[in-house]
C-alpha cells in the first residue's frame, strides 16, 4: 500500500489545540468565543473531507514529527479507521457545542471559558488518538484526553462532582499506567517497535502465554472501553453536565477507548493472530461478552436515566470488541462501522436526556411519565436514538449489528450469535419502555409537567440534527462501509 | 636527621592511642573529653613523625592537637555544659555495636590482601609517588617534595583545601554572628555567664605579650622556609593564629578586636583564597594550564623550575593568610557565641 | 594470625575508625559526636600513612640537594610523600568540618540548653 | 661531649621519675601542681641540653633547641600559675598538716 | 595550550563565590549578580562541552599541566568531561543558574539582613557540585564532596530552628558518608597505588578478584548511598530540606542528591567495570531489593504528609530508589534509564521545589489544606506545579516518562519485576497526590468563589520567580522530547562498550 507524507493530519490536530488557545483568550466575549468554536471545527471537517477520497482508494498519510524513543517517534498515519473516527467525533462536536451554548448559557453555569476550553483539548487529543501511527503516540494522546476531561466531570466542583472526578482518575489513569504502560514497554522490549503494522509486530513463535498475559493487560488497560470489571467509572462520571456525558459516551472517551483496543487487536496483535490462535481470540470475546450480557442486564434495574444509558454505553462498547475479537472480515468491519452507529444513537439519547433535564428537571425515568404529549420532538429523537442503540431499520445501528452477526456467524466463536441477538433483545427491553411510558403513561407529576416549557432551540437543534444523523446513516450506510471495509481489508490479509 | 627505626616503640604508642580515644569517649566530663582527646592527638604527631610524616604530624600537632581543643574548650566554656547527661539507650547502643563490629570485621577480611607493611615496592610506593621524589629538584628546586607536591603535582587540592577552610570561616560566620540590634527580638539566647575571665593576670599576659612575637617570627620562618624544612602555609598559618588567639584568650577579644577589626579579618580570610586563584589565573593568562606556575617565567625571577619555586611560595602565602584568618574568626565565633563582645 | 601481627597497624586502625564511628552514631551527647566524628577521620589519616610508610625511610625531604649539591635521590630509603599530602588536606577538611559542628552544637544548646540528643527532641516534639 | 649529652638526659629523667611521683602522691592540687610545674620544666630542659650536646655538630639545630628550651622556661610555669589561679577561684582548698 | 573550558567550569562559581565574599562587606547588593555572573559563565562553559563532546569525544584536562609521564601514570590531577558527565556538569550549572536568578525575591524577605554571605555558600555549593561531577581524580573528588557539603550545611542552618539539629545530624551523616568515601578511596590506592580514575580503571582489571577492591567498592558505595540518602541512610534528609529555608531547598534538592548518584555511577562504569558487578549477583539482588524497598516505602510516607516541603523531600527520596535500582540492573536499558534520570530528575525535583516556593512565598506556609483555592489565587504556578507533577508521575511527553520507560524496560529485560512493581506503584502515589492538591486546591473552595470573583484575587509570585518556574517546567517537555536524541549522541556512548552490542 502506497503511502502520502503530509502535515495535513498535523494541521487537524493543531487547528482545535489554536482554537483552544484562542477560546482561553476570548473569554471575556462569549460569542466571539463560541464562533471561533465552530470556524475550528468547519476547517477540521473540510480538512478531514480533503483526505478521505486518497484513503478509500487504499492509501496512507503518515506524518513523523520527531524520535522520542530509538525508531519509535511521535508519529501520524491517517488509515480509514482512524479518519472514519475523526469524522464521527468532529461532526458530533459541531452539535454537542450548540447544545452545550443552549444548555449552559440559560443557567448562567460557571467557568464556561474553562468548560469550552477543555472541551476543545479533548477534541483534539481524541483526533489525536485516530490518527497515531504507533503505540506510544496513542498513549500520549490517551493520557492527555484523561487529563482534559477530568475538569468537565468535576464541573459542577460541588462534593459529587469532586467524588465522581476522583473515581474517573483512578480508574482511567490507574489502569493505564498499571496494565497499559507495562505492557506496552514489554512489547517494546520483545519487539523494538510499536508501530500498528499490518498483521501484528510480534515475530512467530512469541508464547502464547506471554501474549495472553499482554492481550489481557491491553484490553484492561485502556479502562476508557469500560469493559467490566473496570466499568465502574462510567456511571460515576454521570456527575457531568449533559453536555459533557454526551461528548464522553457518544464520541471522545468511550470510543477512545475501543478505538485504542481495535488498534491493539488489529495493529500490535494481528487480526491472523487472533484467527490462528482461538485462546486469544476467545479471550477478548469471553470477555466482551459477559459485559455486553451483564451490563445489558443492569441497565434494565437502573432508574435513574443517565445511569441507564451508561450502562447500555458499557454494553455497546463490548458489540466493537467482541466484533473485532471475532477476527473476521465481516467482524472488523461491522465493529468499525459500529462505532459511528452507535456514537449518533447515544448521543441523541444522552442530548434529549439533557434536554429533559433542563426542560423540567427530571432525572429519574418514573419521572417522566407522559412527557412525550409535552415534548413531541424531543421523545420522537429520543425514540429515533433508541432505535439507533437496539439496532432497528430505519435506523443505522441495524446496519452495524447485521455485520456483526454476519461475522460471528463465519467466525470461530459461533456463539457470539446468540450473544448479539440476546443482548439486543435486553436493549429493546430497556429502552423501548421508556418511550412508551413517556407517550402513554398518565403523568406521575402534573404539576411539574404544566411548569415545564418547551426547552430553547439551541437544545433542541442539535437533537434533529442527530436523531436524523441515525436515519441517514442507514440510507447512505454504504459510504460508511466503504471506510470500514478498507480497513478491514488492509488489516484481514484473509 | 637518621632514619627513625622505632617500629617496636611504635606498637607500645598504637596502644596508647587506642586506650586515648577510649577514653576521650567514655569520660562523663566533656571538659576532659576535650583535653583528653588533645593528648590523643599528641600521641597521633609522634605516631606520624616515627613513619616519617613530618609534615603531618606537624600539621596534626599545631590543628589537631592545638587548635580544635582550642575550638572544643572555647564552645563549652560559653555553654557552659560540662558534664554529660544521663547516659540511657542502652539496647540502641549495642545495636550500633554490633553493627559497627561487623563492619570492623568486614574490613579485617581484606588485611591478608594487602601489601606487606612498610614494604618499599608496595604499589602505592612504587607507581606515582617515586616520579615526585626523583624530579621535584629538576622540576622546582623544592627539596621538600611534601611541600613541591602539595603546592605543585597536587596544588588544586590544596587550593580546594583553602578553600574548605575559607568556607568553614564564613559557615560558622553566617551560623553563629547575630547583631546586637537584633540580639532581643532574634532568638531566645542562654547565656553562659563565664565563671572564671582569665584576663585579670598580670603574669599570664606578661607572658604571652613576650612570646607572642616569638612564635609569629617562629610562623613565618615555617612559611618561608617550607621548601626546605618541614611546614609550610597551613602550618605556619595555623601557628600565627594560634599567636593571636593567645592573645584574646590571655587578654580578651575586644584586645584582639581593636586590631583586626571584624571586616578585616572576614576581608584577609576571603584574599587568601583570592591570592591563590588568581595566581592559577595568572598561569591561564600566560598562555599555560591552569596552576601551571612554570609560565609565569616571565613575570617571577628565573627560569621555569624556579618560576615554580617562586610560584608556590606565593600560593603557601596566600594559604597562611586564608589559614590564619579564619582560625581566629573561628575562635572568635565560637568563644563569644558570635557575639564578639567577650568570651574566652 | 602472623599475617595480623604483620599488619598489627591495620587492625589498630580499623578498631579506632569503628570506635569513632560508634561514637558518632550512637552517642547521644553532640560534643562526643564530634569528637568520635575526629577520631574516626584521624584513623583514616592513620591508615593512609601506614600504607605509604616505608621500612627505616628518611622524612621525604632531600637534605643534600638542599645546597645544591644534587644527587639523585634513593626512593626506597625515603618515605612517601603523595600519601602526606592527601593526609594534610584530610586533617585540614576534619578540622574544618568539626568547626561547623560545634557551632551548630552551641546553636542548638542555646535553644534547648543541652547537648543531649533525646532532651532536645522531646523539646522539639512539645 | 656526648658522655656529657646522656649524663644530662639520664638525669633528667631521674628529675621526671620524682616529678611523677610527686604528681601522684602528694595531697591537693596545689602541691601537686607544684610538683608538675616546677620538676617538669627543669627536667625537659636538661633532657632538651642533653640534646644539644649530642647534636653539637650542627650549630642551626642547637639554635632552635635553644629557642625550644626558651619557649618551655616561660611557658611551662606561666601554665601552672594559670591553673593555679584558676584553682584558687574555683574554690580548692590548700592542705593542712592537721587536716585529714 | 589545550581547551580551557573543563576548568572555567569550576572557576566561574569560585571566584564568584570569592568575590561575593568581598563584595559582601563593600556592596552587599553586588553579591548576587557576581554570583549569576560566575554562573552564567560556568553554564556557558558546559553548554559549549556539551556539543565538543558529543563532535569529537571526551576531553581531558591537565591541572598544572602535570599529565601522563611514562612508568607513573597521570602525576598530576585530571579533570574530565565525557560522556558519561557532561550532560549532568550542563544540568548542574543550568539549574544552578535559574535558582540563582529565581532566590533573589525568596532571600530578600526570608533572609533579611543575614544574607551577607548566602550568595557566596550558593556558589560553593555549586562549585563543589559541579567538581565532583567533574573530577577525575578519586581524592580530589572527595575534597570537593567536602566542599559542597560544607557549604550545605550552612545553607540549611539558614533556616534557623529546627534547622540547626536538621543541619547537625546531615552533618554527621554526611561526614560518615565523606569518611567512608575516603577509606574507600584508601583501599582501591593501597591495591593500585594511583588515584587517577582512568589509570584505576585500567589497573583494576589486572587484580582480579582482590578482597582489598571489593571492600574498597563497597566502602565507596556505602559513602556516595550516605550522601545521597539511599534507603539505609534516608533519615535526615527529610528534616533537612524541609526545615532549611527555601532558597537553600531550591538548590540542594535538586542537585545534591543527583551528584551523589553520579559519584556511584561513575564508580560502577568507569573505575570499576560494569561487569565487576554482574560478577557479584548477590549484593546486586540486595540492592535491587534495597531500591525497591526505598521506592516503596518512601512513596508512602510522602502520602502520609501534611507539609508540602516534607512531601516533595520523600518524593526525591523514593525518586533516588529508581536510580539507583536502574543502576544496579547493569544492563543496557536500565544504565541508560538511570543516566536519563539523573539528569531529568534534577530537573523535576527543581521545578517541583520552585513551584512550591513561590507558593511558600504567597501562602507564607505550606501545608496541604492552607493550599484551599491556589489554583485560582495563582494559576500560572499552579499549572507548572501540575507538569512537574505529571512529570513525576511519568505522563508523556515529559521527561520523566522516557526514563522511567527505560527504567521498566531494563527491569523486564533483567526480570526483576519487583522493580517494575514499585515503580508502577510509586507513580500511582504520585498521581494519587498530585489529584489530592488539585482537588484541595482547585475544588475545595466555596461554590460561587469561581473565575472572576473577587473573594479569591489574582495574586501571583513575583515575576523573577515565576519566569524560572515556567522555564524549567517547560524544560521538562522539551527535555522529555529531546530525549532520544540525547540518549543516541552522548549517552550510549557513555555505556561501557562491554554492554552496547
Amino acid at each position: 500500500m502506497d503511502t502520502i507524507h503530509s502535515f495535513t493530519p498535523v494541521w487537524i490536530i493543531l487547528t482545535s489545540a489554536v482554537a483552544a488557545l484562542l477560546i482561553a483568550l476570548l473569554g471575556r466575549w462569549p460569542n466571539l468565543r463560541e464562533s471561533c468554536i465552530f470556524v475550528a471545527a468547519a476547517i477540521k471537517l473540510g480538512l478531514l473531507l480533503s483526505l478521505a477520497p486518497a484513503v478509500l482508494d487504499g492509501k496512507l498519510y503518515e506524518f513523523e514529527v520527531m524520535e522520542l524513543l530509538p525508531n519509535v517517534g511521535l508519529a501520524f498515519k491517517v488509515d480509514a479507521l482512524g479518519l472514519l473516527f475523526a469524522l464521527v467525533s468532529v461532526s458530533l462536536w459541531i452539535p454537542t457545542t450548540i447544545f452545550s451554548i443552549g444548555f449552559l448559557r440559560p443557567l448562567k453555569r460557571h467557568a464556561q471559558t474553562r468548560f469550552f476550553f477543555f472541551f476543545t483539548i479533548a477534541i483534539s487529543s481524541a483526533v489525536g488518538v485516530a490518527f497515531s501511527a504507533n503505540l506510544l503516540t496513542l498513549f500520549i494522546f490517551y493520557e492527555a484526553l484523561s487529563l482534559s476531561t477530568y475538569p468537565l466531570v468535576t464541573h459542577h466542583q460541588d462534593d459529587d462532582a469532586i467524588k465522581g472526578g476522583r473515581k474517573y482518575l483512578t480508574y482511567l489513569l490507574g489502569t493505564s499506567i498499571a496494565f497499559a504502560l507495562p505492557a506496552m514497554i514489554i512489547v517494546y522490549q520483545q519487539t523494538g517497535n510499536l508501530d500498528f503494522a499490518n498483521g501484528g509486530v510480534f515475530a512467530s513463535g512469541t508464547s502464547t502465554a506471554l501474549l495472553a498475559v499482554l492481550l489481557v493487560m491491553f484490553l484492561f488497560g485502556f479502562a476508557k472501553a469500560g469493559l467490566m470489571p473496570f466499568h465502574a467509572w462510567l456511571p460515576g462520571a454521570m456527575v457531568a453536565p449533559a453536555p459533557v456525558s454526551a461528548l464522553l459516551h457518544a464520541v471522545a472517551v468511550v470510543k477512545v477507548g475501543v478505538f485504542s483496543i481495535i488498534r491493539v487487536l488489529t495493529g500490535i496483535f494481528g487480526v491472523d493472530l487472533l484467527a490462528n490462535t482461538p485462546s486469544l481470540s476467545t479471550i477478548v470475546c469471553v470477555l466482551a461478552g459477559i459485559t455486553l450480557i451483564v451490563a445489558s442486564l443492569i441497565a434494565l434495574t437502573q432508574d435513574n436515566l443517565k445511569s441507564r444509558l451508561a450502562y447500555s454505553t458499557i454494553g455497546q462498547l463490548s458489540y466493537i470488541i467482541l466484533g473485532v475479537g471475532l477476527a473476521t472480515k465481516i467482524g472488523v468491519a461491522g465493529a468499525a462501522l459500529h462505532i459511528p452507529m452507535h456514537a449518533f444513537g447515544k448521543i441523541t439519547l444522552f442530548l434529549c436526556a439533557g434536554a429533559i433535564y433542563q426542560a423540567c428537571g427530571a432525572k429519574r425515568i418514573s419521572e417522566i411519565h407522559g412527557l412525550g404529549r409535552k415534548f413531541p420532538l424531543t421523545m420522537t429523537a429520543f425514540f429515533i436514538g433508541s432505535l439507533c442503540v437496539i439496532g432497528l431499520p430505519p435506523t443505522g445501528g441495524f446496519v452495524s449489528k447485521w455485520y456483526l452477526l454476519n461475522g460471528s456467524l463465519d467466525s470461530a466463536q459461533q456463539w457470539a450469535f446468540a450473544v448479539f441477538l440476546t443482548s439486543s433483545l435486553l436493549n429493546a427491553a430497556y429502552f423501548l419502555p421508556i418511550v412508551y411510558k413517556a407517550f402513554f403513561a398518565a403523568p406521575t407529576d402534573a404539576a411539574r409537567l404544566d411548569k415545564a416549557k418547551e426547552p430553547p432551540l439551541l437544545t433542541i437543534v442539535p437533537l434533529f440534527i442527530t436523531s436524523a444523523g441515525c436515519v441517514l446513516l442507514f440510507f447512505f450506510s454504504d459510504k460508511l462501509f466503504q471506510f470500514a471495509n478498507t480497513f478491514a481489508e488492509m488489516y484481514t490479509a484473509q | 636527621m637518621s632514619a627513625l627505626p622505632i617500629w617496636q616503640f611504635d606498637v607500645l604508642l598504637l596502644m596508647l592511642v587506642l586506650l586515648f580515644a577510649v577514653v576521650a569517649l567514655s569520660i562523663r566530663n566533656l571538659m576532659g573529653a576535650a583535653v583528653v582527646f588533645g593528648a590523643y592527638s599528641f600521641m597521633m604527631c609522634l605516631i606520624w613523625a616515627g613513619m616519617g610524616a613530618v609534615d603531618v604530624a606537624f600539621t596534626e600537632a599545631a590543628v589537631g592537637a592545638g587548635v580544635s581543643t582550642v575550638f572544643v574548650v572555647s564552645t563549652l566554656y560559653n555553654t557552659g555544659a560540662t558534664v554529660q547527661r544521663r547516659p540511657g539507650g542502652l539496647a540502641f547502643k549495642l545495636f550500633i555495636g554490633v553493627v559497627v563490629t561487623l563492619a570492623g570485621m568486614f574490613l579485617l577480611t581484606a588485611l591478608p590482601d594487602f601489601p606487606k607493611w612498610g614494604d618499599p615496592n608496595s604499589p602505592v610506593n612504587a607507581t606515582v609517588a617515586p616520579y615526585y621524589i626523583l624530579n621535584t629538584i629538576s622540576d622546582s628546586h623544592v627539596p621538600n617534595v611534601v611541600t613541591s607536591v602539595l603546592a605543585d603535582y597536587r596544588g588544586f587540592d590544596t587550593l580546594l583545601e583553602t578553600t574548605v577552610v575559607f568556607i568553614a570561616c564564613i559557615a560558622i560566620y553566617s551560623i553563629l554572628r547575630v547583631d546586637k540590634a537584633k540580639l532581643e527580638t532574634d532568638e531566645p539566647v542562654v547565656v553562659a555567664a563565664p565563671r572564671y575571665d582569665p584576663s585579670d593576670s598580670l603574669i599570664v599576659r606578661q607572658a604571652s605579650r613576650f612570646m607572642v612575637p616569638f612564635m609569629q617570627l617562629f610562623a613565618l620562618y615555617v612559611i618561608a622556609h617550607g621548601h626546605y624544612s618541614p611546614g609550610g602555609g597551613f602550618q605556619g598559618g595555623v601557628i600565627l593564629g594560634a599567636s593571636l588567639i593567645l592573645l584574646a584568650i590571655s587578654f580578651d577579644l575586644k584586645f584582639l578586636l581593636r586590631q583586626w577589626s571584624e571586616k578585616t579579618l572576614m576581608l584577609l580570610v576571603a584574599a587568601g583564597v583570592l591570592l591563590y586563584a588568581a595566581v592559577g589565573l595568572a598561569c591561564v593568562f600566560m598562555g599555560g594550564d591552569y596552576l601551571d606556575y612554570g609560565y609565569l617565567d616571565s613575570v617571577l625571577p628565573g627560569e621555569r623550575d624556579m618560576a615554580r619555586s617562586h610560584g608556590i611560595l606565593l600560593v603557601e602565602i596566600g594559604v597562611g593568610i586564608t589559614v590564619m584568618f579564619s582560625m581566629i574568626a573561628i575562635h572568635i565565633n565560637l568563644a563569644s557565641n558570635g557575639r564578639f563582645d567577650r568570651g574566652l | 594470625m602472623e599475617n595480623l601481627m604483620a599488619n598489627f597497624n591495620y587492625v589498630i586502625v580499623v578498631v579506632l575508625m569503628m570506635i569513632g564511628l560508634w561514637s558518632m552514631l550512637a552517642q547521644k551527647n553532640l560534643i562526643k559526636k564530634c569528637i568520635g566524628m575526629a577520631i574516626f577521620q584521624t584513623g583514616i589519616i592513620l591508615f593512609f600513612i601506614s600504607i605509604g610508610a616505608k621500612d627505616n625511610a628518611l622524612v621525604p625531604i632531600l637534605a643534600e640537594a638542599a645546597n645544591h649539591t644534587y644527587a639523585v635521590p634513593d626512593v626506597a630509603k625515603i618515605a612517601n610523600p603523595l600519601t602526606q599530602i592527601l593526609m594534610l588536606t584530610a586533617i585540614v577538611v576534619g578540622v574544618a568540618t568539626l568547626g561547623v559542628g560545634l557551632a551548630l552544637a552551641q546553636k542548638i544548646y542555646q535553644q534547648h540548653s543541652s547537648f543531649d540528643e533525646d532532651e532536645i527532641l522531646e523539646n522539639q516534639r512539645k | 661531649m656526648d658522655i656529657l649529652g646522656y649524663i644530662l638526659i639520664c638525669t633528667g629523667l631521674v628529675f621526671f621519675l620524682g616529678t611523677t611521683i610527686g604528681l601522684l602522691r602528694f595531697p591537693d592540687f596545689y602541691t601537686r601542681m607544684h610538683a608538675a610545674g616546677k620538676g617538669d620544666t627543669l627536667s625537659t630542659v636538661m633532657i632538651l641540653l642533653g640534646c644539644i650536646c649530642l647534636v653539637s655538630m650542627s650549630w642551626l639545630l642547637a639554635l632552635k633547641i635553644l629557642l625550644i628550651i626558651n619557649f618551655i622556661f616561660i611557658g611551662s610555669p606561666t601554665a601552672t600559675h594559670a591553673m593555679m589561679d584558676a584553682g584558687n577561684k574555683a574554690g580548692a582548698t590548700p592542705w593542712r598538716k592537721d587536716s585529714k | 595550550m589545550r581547551e580551557q573550558l573543563p576548568i572555567v567550569i569550576i572557576l566561574g562559581p569560585l571566584l564568584g563565590a570569592v568575590l561575593a565574599a568581598f563584595t559582601g562587606w563593600f556592596r552587599p547588593k553586588l553579591s548576587h549578580p557576581l554570583v549569576v555572573v560566575g554562573l552564567a559563565i560556568s553554564f556557558a562553559a558546559a553548554l559549549k562541552l556539551v556539543f565538543i563532546v558529543a563532535a569529537v569525544g571526551a576531553q581531558e584536562y591537565w591541572l598544572g599541566g602535570w599529565g601522563t609521564k611514562p612508568g607513573h601514570g597521570v602525576v598530576g590531577i585530571q579533570i574530565t568531561v565525557d560522556h558519561l558527565n557532561t550532560l549532568l556538569l550542563a544540568a548542574v550549572s543550568g539549574i544552578a543558574l535559574l535558582t540563582a536568578l529565581y532566590t533573589k525575591r525568596l532571600v530578600d524577605t526570608e533572609l533579611a539582613g543575614r544574607q551577607r554571605y548566602f550568595y557566596a555558600l550558593f556558589s560553593l555549593l555549586v562549585t563543589g557540585l559541579l567538581g565532583i561531577t567533574i573530577t577525575g581524580d578519586i581524592f580530589n573528588l572527595y575534597v570537593f564532596m567536602e566542599i559542597a557539603a560544607l557549604s550545605s550545611y550552612a545553607l540549611i542552618a539558614y533556616g534557623r530552628g529546627r534547622a540547626y539539629m536538621a543541619a547537625f545530624n546531615y552533618l554527621i551523616m554526611g561526614t560518615m558518608g565523606a569518611c567512608l568515601y575516603l577509606l574507600g578511596v584508601g583501599f582501591v590506592f593501597a591495591k593500585t597505588g594511583t588515584l587517577n580514575i582512568d589509570d584505576v580503571s585500567a589497573i583494576v582489571p589486572a587484580l582480579g578478584q582482590s578482597q582489598a577492591l571489593f571492600v574498597g567498592f563497597v566502602l565507596i558505595l556505602l559513602g556516595a548511598w550516605a550522601k545521597m540518602a539511599f534507603f539505609p541512610f534516608h533519615g535526615w534528609l527529610p528534616n533537612a530540606y524541609a526545615h532549611a529555608p527555601t532558597a537553600s531547598a531550591a538548590l540542594l534538592a535538586p542537585l545534591a542528591t543527583k551528584v551523589a548518584v553520579y559519584t556511584m555511577l561513575r564508580v560502577m562504569v568507569t573505575v570499576y567495570s560494569i561487569d565487576y558487578i554482574n560478577h557479584s549477583p548477590g549484593i546486586q539482588s540486595a540492592v535491587l531489593y534495597l531500591s525497591s524497598i526505598a521506592i516503596v516505602v518512601a512513596s508512602f510516607f510522602s502520602l502520609t504528609q501534611t507539609n508540602l516541603k516534607k512531601l516533595a523531600s520523600y518524593i526525591v527520596l523514593s525518586e533516588i530508589g529508581y536510580m539507583v535500582g536502574g543502576a544496579w540492573l547493569a544492563n543496557k536499558p536500565g544504565l541508560t534509564g538511570a543516566m536519563v534520570h539523573v539528569v531529568a530528575d534534577a530537573a523535576m525535583t527543581s521545578a517541583l521545589f520552585m513551584a512550591i516556593g513561590c507558593i511558600v512565598y504567597r501562602l507564607g506556609q505550606a501545608q496541604l489544606d492552607d493550599l484551599k483555592g491556589v489554583f485560582f489565587k495563582m494559576p500560572v504556578t499552579m499549572a507548572a506545579f501540575v507538569v512537574t507533577m505529571a512529570a513525576l508521575i511519568g505522563v508523556p511527553p515529559t521527561c520523566g516518562f522516557f526514563s522511567k520507560w527505560y527504567l521498566i524496560q531494563g527491569a523486564a529485560q533483567a526480570g526483576v519485576w519487583h522493580f517494575v512493581v514499585a515503580l508502577l506503584l510509586s507513580s500511582l502515589v504520585k498521581a494519587i497526590i498530585l489529584f489530592r492538591i488539585i482537588e484541595i486546591g482547585y475544588n475545595r473552595v466555596p461554590h460561587p468563589a469561581i473565575e472572576g470573583n473577587p473573594a479569591i484575587p489574582r495574586n501571583e509570585a513575583p515575576l523573577s520567580m515565576l519566569i524560572p518556574t515556567v522555564a524549567m517546567a517547560l524544560g521538562l517537555i522539551a527535555l522529555g522530547l529531546g530525549t532520544s536524541t540525547l540518549v543516541n549522541t552522548i549517552i550510549t556512548k557513555a555505556l561501557p562498550a562491554a554492554l552496547t552490542p
